[in-house]
């Protein structure tokens, strides 16, 4: 079990190192589908068996599709998007290094011993909740849990769906109120800047 | 109930002018006059009941413990009383031919009622708070009569200066009060008076101060005068009234008021007494240098007041008080005579242009006349016997340099009012005279024609002649005969000693006098004599008469700078304290507020506007240095649960 | 294997699940693409996600399943948002970059 | 209940007045008369426990508390007055608006003094800054008068607020105007919350040096809106002083008396000197106002039972005159056509009867004997001196010389003078003009003859 979640385990890391450094942004995609397919397998360990099924349709089919519809767009009309900019800012360093830090932390706070112990499986914590075992994490488990205790969520689920839905449509549609470029966005702080001068008399 | 009525009547004829004016027209005269001579007459049956001891006394109503309101009639408030509403009866009578056709003859005795009202609860108050509402009213009411016609720009100057110098009397008394109240618990006068043994020095001679700043300033003293010449702005009636017979002599009545406190504190009798005399002799000198027939009057009466001031100062109530009954009369005489003088000829005031009167007013002649013969302390005439009085008693209570400022003021008297009979009645009429040839200043023409505007040419031809004549030649009689009530053969015994022989009663300690009373009257006779010589020498002889158009415009451009422009008090008051004021009200209104004060608020403003500058360079609109941002924050909260917080 | 027991200690899920976020941080503060940010971002919220179904896993409770599904659910109309702000907002540019994008600076 | 009624019956006049037709002045003013009548009524004729109403109670929530101390009994009544009479003289475009929101100011300042409760006290204090403001915009020269007036203003409800936050979390209750258990507080904190309270009062009074907004905002604000703000507005911050500064923390108070003392002759003496050269007629009466209220804040910074009873007195005579004053400048600027003192004059002669008002309102602001002016000023002096504040009383008495000066200046500016032959409206005082002055005078006259009833304290 052991080999097989160290496994997994190397190729996320190795994979999410790949997407955020890949030099074009296609390549990032495919790096990322390949953390997506490692996080399914462990979610199956974990007997989350829905779960992973979803990780894979949504995430994979679903939003890395978009992201090369993007980039397939995108192409087309910007020259140097194909390369994109990858010039490491002036940030980098500092940034990084705060990461790194603030990894550190976390990692310390995990490993460091904890005056309690966190509960685990028996410890009554949430007793109403607590599911059977032999069944915990099957798809039908999970169909029970979110269509009685968790079918307000599930609704509000919907909502958001429609409001990105409607989100999309208002900011990508024929008459898009807001289009952002450079020159614009100077008419914009042209007009931000007249209104403070206007306040501050 | 009486007390009352004598009080109130004046007051409901003062509504009655104001609110009815228009419907009313030349009634309101009659009413008002009425309205006075009903409160004469009330306080006249009053008489019997204020001349036994203790007086006549009303209380009205409390505010709060201690503050008890009430009328009191005694000989001192009964004296002033009839004055007040004696002496304002026949003006007002005078008034009503003196006024006729003015556009706002209702208001103007609508004003003159609301005086005698103001001046009755002035004197008939037993309390310091309705002494002092009087005083204010009365000042009130000054103010209003001086600013009568206010279309003029110096009259409402006038009125303006009146007022203000007026405030700082009532502050003063204000003052008084305070301590009053602040030891006796009470503003009751016999309280007060009753407590004021157990006063110390320090105490009573403040208290004293505080009153006698208003007392000064209600009665023209020296350095708080400067409104008195000014005033004569008002009708001339007003002047009578007002600026002559009552209003001005309410110091007198506070300070005779006030004896028990007075005798008391030596300090504050040498303070009342020193400036009553520095007032007598500057008004007098001031008296020679003028050309304006009212604004002589106003030095005299000014002077007079002096006389009166210094009497009641040093401790010689019964002839100041006496002076001020004198006085009441025959300066009210000699102001009505004047007013049928400029009356007679459109207004004019100047005395230069005067002369050769004799015919053409022969009433005002003989009653100025008698007026001057009166002021001059001539024996047999009313002032001789006050006059007289005060000048001794000052000498009784042992100020023998007051005695002989008052013998000297007496001599500049004699001869300055004496100038203004001549000047006015003898020689030819110089009306039509080319005013430069006087030696008058042309502003001072133009300023002299706009006098008394509304009057104009209306007066003579529609009021009937004896409503004017009949007040000037009643006041005749009092003049001559009032100082005869002062005379005895020892002093003691006249009929005047004995009326206040209870409000008074310190009266009997006269000391030994260094000169008996005889000499004092003649040696004062002298002196009197001595200025009536230099007045004839320069204005009465033949050679006099003969170039008199040459020798005014002589004396118009020698007189000295110093007395044209009355020893520059004014200039000073005006340089120092207004100039002052307003400088220091510029200085606060245009920088302090605006630059400094809000300066600060706008600096707070500034400095949140700076730092919200400050701040928004952070604001760098790039999502990735937000990002960061939002990682260094992670962090912070990160170390928070690792380590926990320093306690 | 066991019900309520973890095929390894939960602490290796927390770490395994703490470097793959701050790799996506690291994404997103030192990339300038955009996609390359929103793919970074995705990370973390897989990140987080493991964490769930190990804490569910782990505590037999169905709601961390509950949660990691509305996560999804949320990344996947936070996709679709982003991508569409990212279309009409390069749509004209000649340059593909977040920092030239700045109006919002103050 | 009552006191609900006096709250709520101006607020929902002053709302229901939208609902007429904006042009209907006739209508808006019978209905704003109507209201502000009832209110002076009911003031008037009910005083005492029926006063006090509570809704519900719970450790450390507020307490909607209402109820009436002698204090505010005379403010309400003082309120009530000034808006009828204000009401009444409304003569400015869009008269309806301004009724209504003469009725809201009297409504949320009416919650103000009735309020027992801190945090609803805070909450009226906010409130009655609205109405004024929206005023302003609406009505002043420069919108910038506005937002002055609501920053200098807000600015002191947010200390006041931070001190009401700080004493509840302190004490546990805010319920505690008016109520003598909490009257000795002693805590680190205490006086902190009493500058806090204090700031804001000295803002609203308002004291030198914070009074920078206000010759600005009276000076713009119409006639009717600042004739009720400077008369009973300004009370507010004195309200406070003594129902709170005073009242809840008396051992500090004492201890920070001498600036509050030191600041009000301040006042007194500043006002009046700028008050002698102000160009502008209303601006005049804005500076007299720092002075005369710089008077009764000498009184209640002294904290003697005679000054303070006569606090009371001027209180309510420096409402009568001041709004008095505000109005018939406002009859005189219609009249006119301007408020600069060098160009008004001559009045005497066109409009003797608003002459005659103007006369008895100047005279009443100078302090005249026989005016309920004087007797305020008399008793606080008399007071003051008794404390033992003789150079604040000599101060005082040189301020009420300035102040027949300043006084004067505006009254002989405005009427005397050479009849004006071209004055733009000649039309004399009318008889709903005269009507809206006439209580005021009255009142004055009464209280300066026979003041009894105001001198609650000493009896």
């Amino acid at each position: 079990m052991s080999v097989l979640f160290w496994g997994l385990a190397v190729v996320l890391v190795a994979s999410a190192m790949w997407t955020i450094m890949a030099s074009k942004p296609v390549y990032s995609v495919v790096a990322l589908l390949a953390n997506f397919f490692a996080l399914a397998v462990l979610y199956l360990t974990l007997s989350a068996e829905f779960l992973a099924m979803i990780q894979l349709i949504v995430y994979s089919g679903a939003i890395l599709v978009l992201f090369l519809f993007v980039i397939a767009m995108l192409s087309s009309g910007v020259a140097s998007f194909s390369v994109g900019p990858n010039r490491l800012p002036r940030i980098a360093v500092p940034a990084v290094l705060l990461v790194l830090i603030a990894l550190g932390l976390v990692v310390v706070g995990i490993f460091m011993p904890h005056p309690a112990p966190l509960p685990l499986a028996g410890a009554a914590v949430n007793a109403g909740a607590v599911g059977d075992a032999n069944v915990f994490g099957s798809v039908a488990d999970f169909g029970r849990a979110l269509f009685t205790t968790y079918l307000l969520p599930f609704e509000v689920t919907a909502l958001i769906l429609m409001v990105a839905v409607i989100g999309v449509i208002v900011l990508a549609g024929e008459h898009a109120p807001y289009v952002g470029t450079p020159r614009r966005a100077e008419e914009v702080r042209k007009s931000l800047r007249e209104a403070i001068a206007r306040e501050g008399d | 109930m009486m007390l009352l009525l004598a009080l109130l009547v004046p007051l409901a004829g003062a509504i009655a002018c104001w609110a009815l004016g228009p419907w009313l027209r030349n009634l309101a005269g009659w009413l008002a006059t009425a309205a006075v001579g009903i409160s004469f007459v009330a306080t006249l049956l009053l008489w019997g009941a204020a001349t036994q001891p203790g007086g006549v006394h009303l209380a009205l109503f409390s505010w709060m413990s201690g503050f008890d309101f009430g009328l009191t009639l005694d000989p001192l408030s009964l004296l002033w009383a009839l004055i007040i509403t004696g002496v304002g009866f026949l003006i007002h009578l005078y008034s009503i031919g003196y006024m006729h056709g003015d556009r706002a003859f209702a208001r103007f005795f609508a004003y003159m009622n609301f005086f005698i009202f103001a001046m009755m609860l002035l004197v008939l108050s037993d309390n310091w708070v309705g002494l002092l509402v009087g005083w204010g009213l009365v000042g009130l009411a000054s103010y209003f009569l001086i600013g009568f016609w206010f279309e003029r720009r110096s009259a409402v100057a006038a009125a303006r200066k009146a007022f203000i110098l007026n405030v700082i009397g009532d502050v003063g008394i204000m003052f008084a009060i305070f301590l009053i109240v602040a030891n006796v618990h009470s503003i009751r006068f016999a309280d007060t008076f009753a407590a004021s043994a157990t006063f110390g020095a320090p105490l009573l001679y403040a208290i004293c101060a505080g009153l006698f700043i208003g007392a000064a300033a209600k009665s023209a003293q020296v350095p708080l005068h400067t409104w008195l010449p000014d005033a004569m702005e008002g009708p001339t009636p007003v002047s009578a009234l007002i600026h002559a017979a009552t209003m001005v002599t309410a110091g007198v009545y506070l300070v005779a008021r006030c004896a028990p406190l007075w005798s008391h504190s030596p300090r504050a009798q040498m303070l009342v007494g020193t400036i009553g005399a520095l007032t007598a002799i500057v008004g007098a000198i001031l008296g020679t240098a003028q050309w304006d027939i009212k604004r002589i009057l106003a030095y005299s009466t000014m002077s007079q007041i002096g006389y009166m001031i210094m009497g009641v100062g040093v401790g010689a109530y019964a002839g100041g008080v006496a002076h001020f009954f004198t006085h009441a009369f025959f300066k009210a005489q000699l102001f009505l005579a004047s007013g049928l003088i400029i009356h007679a000829l459109h207004n004019e005031q100047d005395v230069r242009k005067m002369g050769g009167l004799r015919a053409r007013t022969p009433l005002a002649f003989w009653a100025i006349l008698v007026g001057v013969l009166a002021i001059c302390g001539i024996p047999g005439f009313s002032g001789f016997f006050s006059k007289d009085q005060i000048i001794q008693g000052v000498l009784e209570n042992g100020h023998p340099w007051m005695y002989g400022v008052g013998l000297l003021t007496a001599g500049i008297t004699a001869y300055y009012m004496f100038r203004l009979f001549f000047i006015t009645f003898l020689g030819e009429y110089r009306g039509n005279v080319d005013p430069a040839q006087l030696g008058m200043a042309p502003e001072a023409v133009g300023a002299e024609v706009a006098h008394e505007p509304a009057s104009t040419g209306s007066g003579e031809a529609h009021a009937p002649a004896w409503v004017m004549n009949l007040p000037v030649a009643l006041l005749i009689v009092p003049s001559v005969l009032a100082g005869w009530l002062l005379f005895s053969t020892d002093g003691a015994s006249s009929p005047w000693s004995r009326f206040f022989a209870a409000q008074f009663p310190t009266a009997a300690q006269a000391s030994a006098a260094a000169v008996p009373e005889w000499a004092t009257a003649l040696i004062a006779l002298g002196v009197v004599l001595a200025g009536i010589g230099v007045a004839v020498a320069r204005y009465a002889t033949r050679s006099a008469q003969a170039n008199a158009v040459a020798r005014l415009r002589d004396e118009s451009l020698r007189m000295p700078k110093l007395l044209v422009n009355a020893f520059y008090v004014d200039t000073l008051i005006d340089g120092v304290f207004v100039r002052g004021a307003r400088l220091l009200g510029s200085l606060f209104g245009r920088i302090l507020d605006p630059h400094v004060i809000d300066g600060a608020v706008r600096g707070v403003a500034a400095s949140a506007v700076g730092f919200g500058v400050l701040v928004r360079a952070l604001q760098s609109g790039l999502v990735r240095a937000y990002a960061l941002v939002i990682v260094l924050g992670v962090g912070c909260f990160l170390a928070y649960y690792v380590f926990g917080i320093p306690r | 294997m066991t019900p309520g027991l973890l095929p390894m200690p939960l602490v290796d899920y927390l770490a395994l699940s703490a470097v793959m976020f701050f790799i996506g941080v690291t994404g997103v503060i030192v990339r300038r693409n955009p996609l390359v940010m929103l793919m970074s971002i995705e990370l973390m919220f897989n990140a987080a996600n493991l964490l769930f179904v190990a804490y569910a896993r782990a505590w037999l409770n169905d709601a961390g399943h509950i949660f990691a599904f509305l996560v999804i659910t949320v990344a996947a109309a936070e996709a679709a948002i982003a991508l569409a702000i990212v279309v009409i907002a390069f749509r004209a540019s000649k340059n593909v970059d977040v920092d030239e994008a700045s109006a919002l600076r103050g | 209940m009552l006191v609900l009624v006096l709250i709520l019956l101006p607020l929902i006049a002053g709302a229901l007045l939208f609902l007429l037709p904006r042009d209907d002045v006739a209508m808006s003013k019978s209905v704003g008369a109507v209201a502000a009548a009832a209110v002076l009524v009911l003031a008037v004729a009910e005083r005492g426990e029926s006063w006090a109403w509570r809704w519900f109670s719970h450790p450390f929530i507020a307490e909607i508390h209402f109820g009436a101390t002698y204090l505010s009994h005379w403010l309400v009544v003082l309120l009530a007055l000034c808006t009828l009479c204000a009401v009444l003289a409304s003569n400015v475009p869009r008269t309806r608006n301004m009724i209504a929101a003469l009725l809201l100011l009297e409504g949320t300042m009416a919650g103000l003094f009735l309020a027992r409760d801190l945090l609803v006290f805070a909450l009226f204090w906010d409130a009655m800054l609205l109405p004024v403001f929206f005023v302003l915009i609406g009505w002043a020269e420069h919108p910038a008068t506005a937002w002055r007036y609501f920053t200098y203003n807000f600015a002191g409800g947010l200390t006041l607020l931070l001190a009401v936050a700080a004493f509840g979390a302190l004490y546990g209750s805010t319920d505690v105007i008016g109520n003598p258990a909490y009257h000795a507080i002693a805590s680190a904190w205490a006086p902190w919350m009493l500058a806090g309270f204090a700031f804001a009062f000295l803002v609203k009074t308002p004291v030198w040096p914070f009074h920078t907004w206000m010759p600005q905002t009276y000076e713009e604000t119409p006639a009717p809106m600042v004739a009720v703000v400077s008369a009973v507005q300004s009370k507010a911050g004195l309200y406070g002083f003594i129902a709170i500064a005073f009242a809840l923390f008396p051992s500090y108070f004492r201890q920070e008396a001498p600036i509050l003392i030191v600041l009000a002759v301040i006042s007194m003496l500043y006002g009046a000197l700028v008050a002698l050269v102000q160009a502008d007629a209303k601006r005049v009466v804005a500076y007299s106002s720092l002075s005369h209220l710089g008077l009764i804040v000498l009184a209640i910074a002294s904290q003697n039972p005679l000054a303070l009873s006569g606090a009371l007195v001027y209180i309510v005579a420096h409402g009568l005159f001041s709004a008095a004053l505000f109005l018939v400048l406002g009859y005189v600027e219609e009249r006119e056509e301007t408020r600069s003192l060098a160009r008004l004059g001559g009045l005497g002669w066109a409009n003797p009867r608003l002459t005659g008002v103007f006369c008895i309102t100047a005279l009443a602001a100078l302090g005249l004997p026989g005016l309920a002016g004087f007797v305020g000023e008399l008793i606080i002096l008399i007071g003051v001196y008794q404390a033992g504040l003789v150079w604040a009383a000599i101060l005082a008495l040189v301020a009420v010389v300035l102040a027949s000066a300043y006084m004067l200046r505006l009254l002989q500016g405005a009427t005397n003078g050479a009849e004006v032959p071209d004055l733009p409206v000649r039309r004399d005082l009318t008889l709903l003009e005269g009507l809206a002055v006439a209580p005021l005078l009255a009142a004055l006259l009464y209280f300066g003859v026979y003041p009894h009833a105001l001198l609650v304290l000493m009896r």
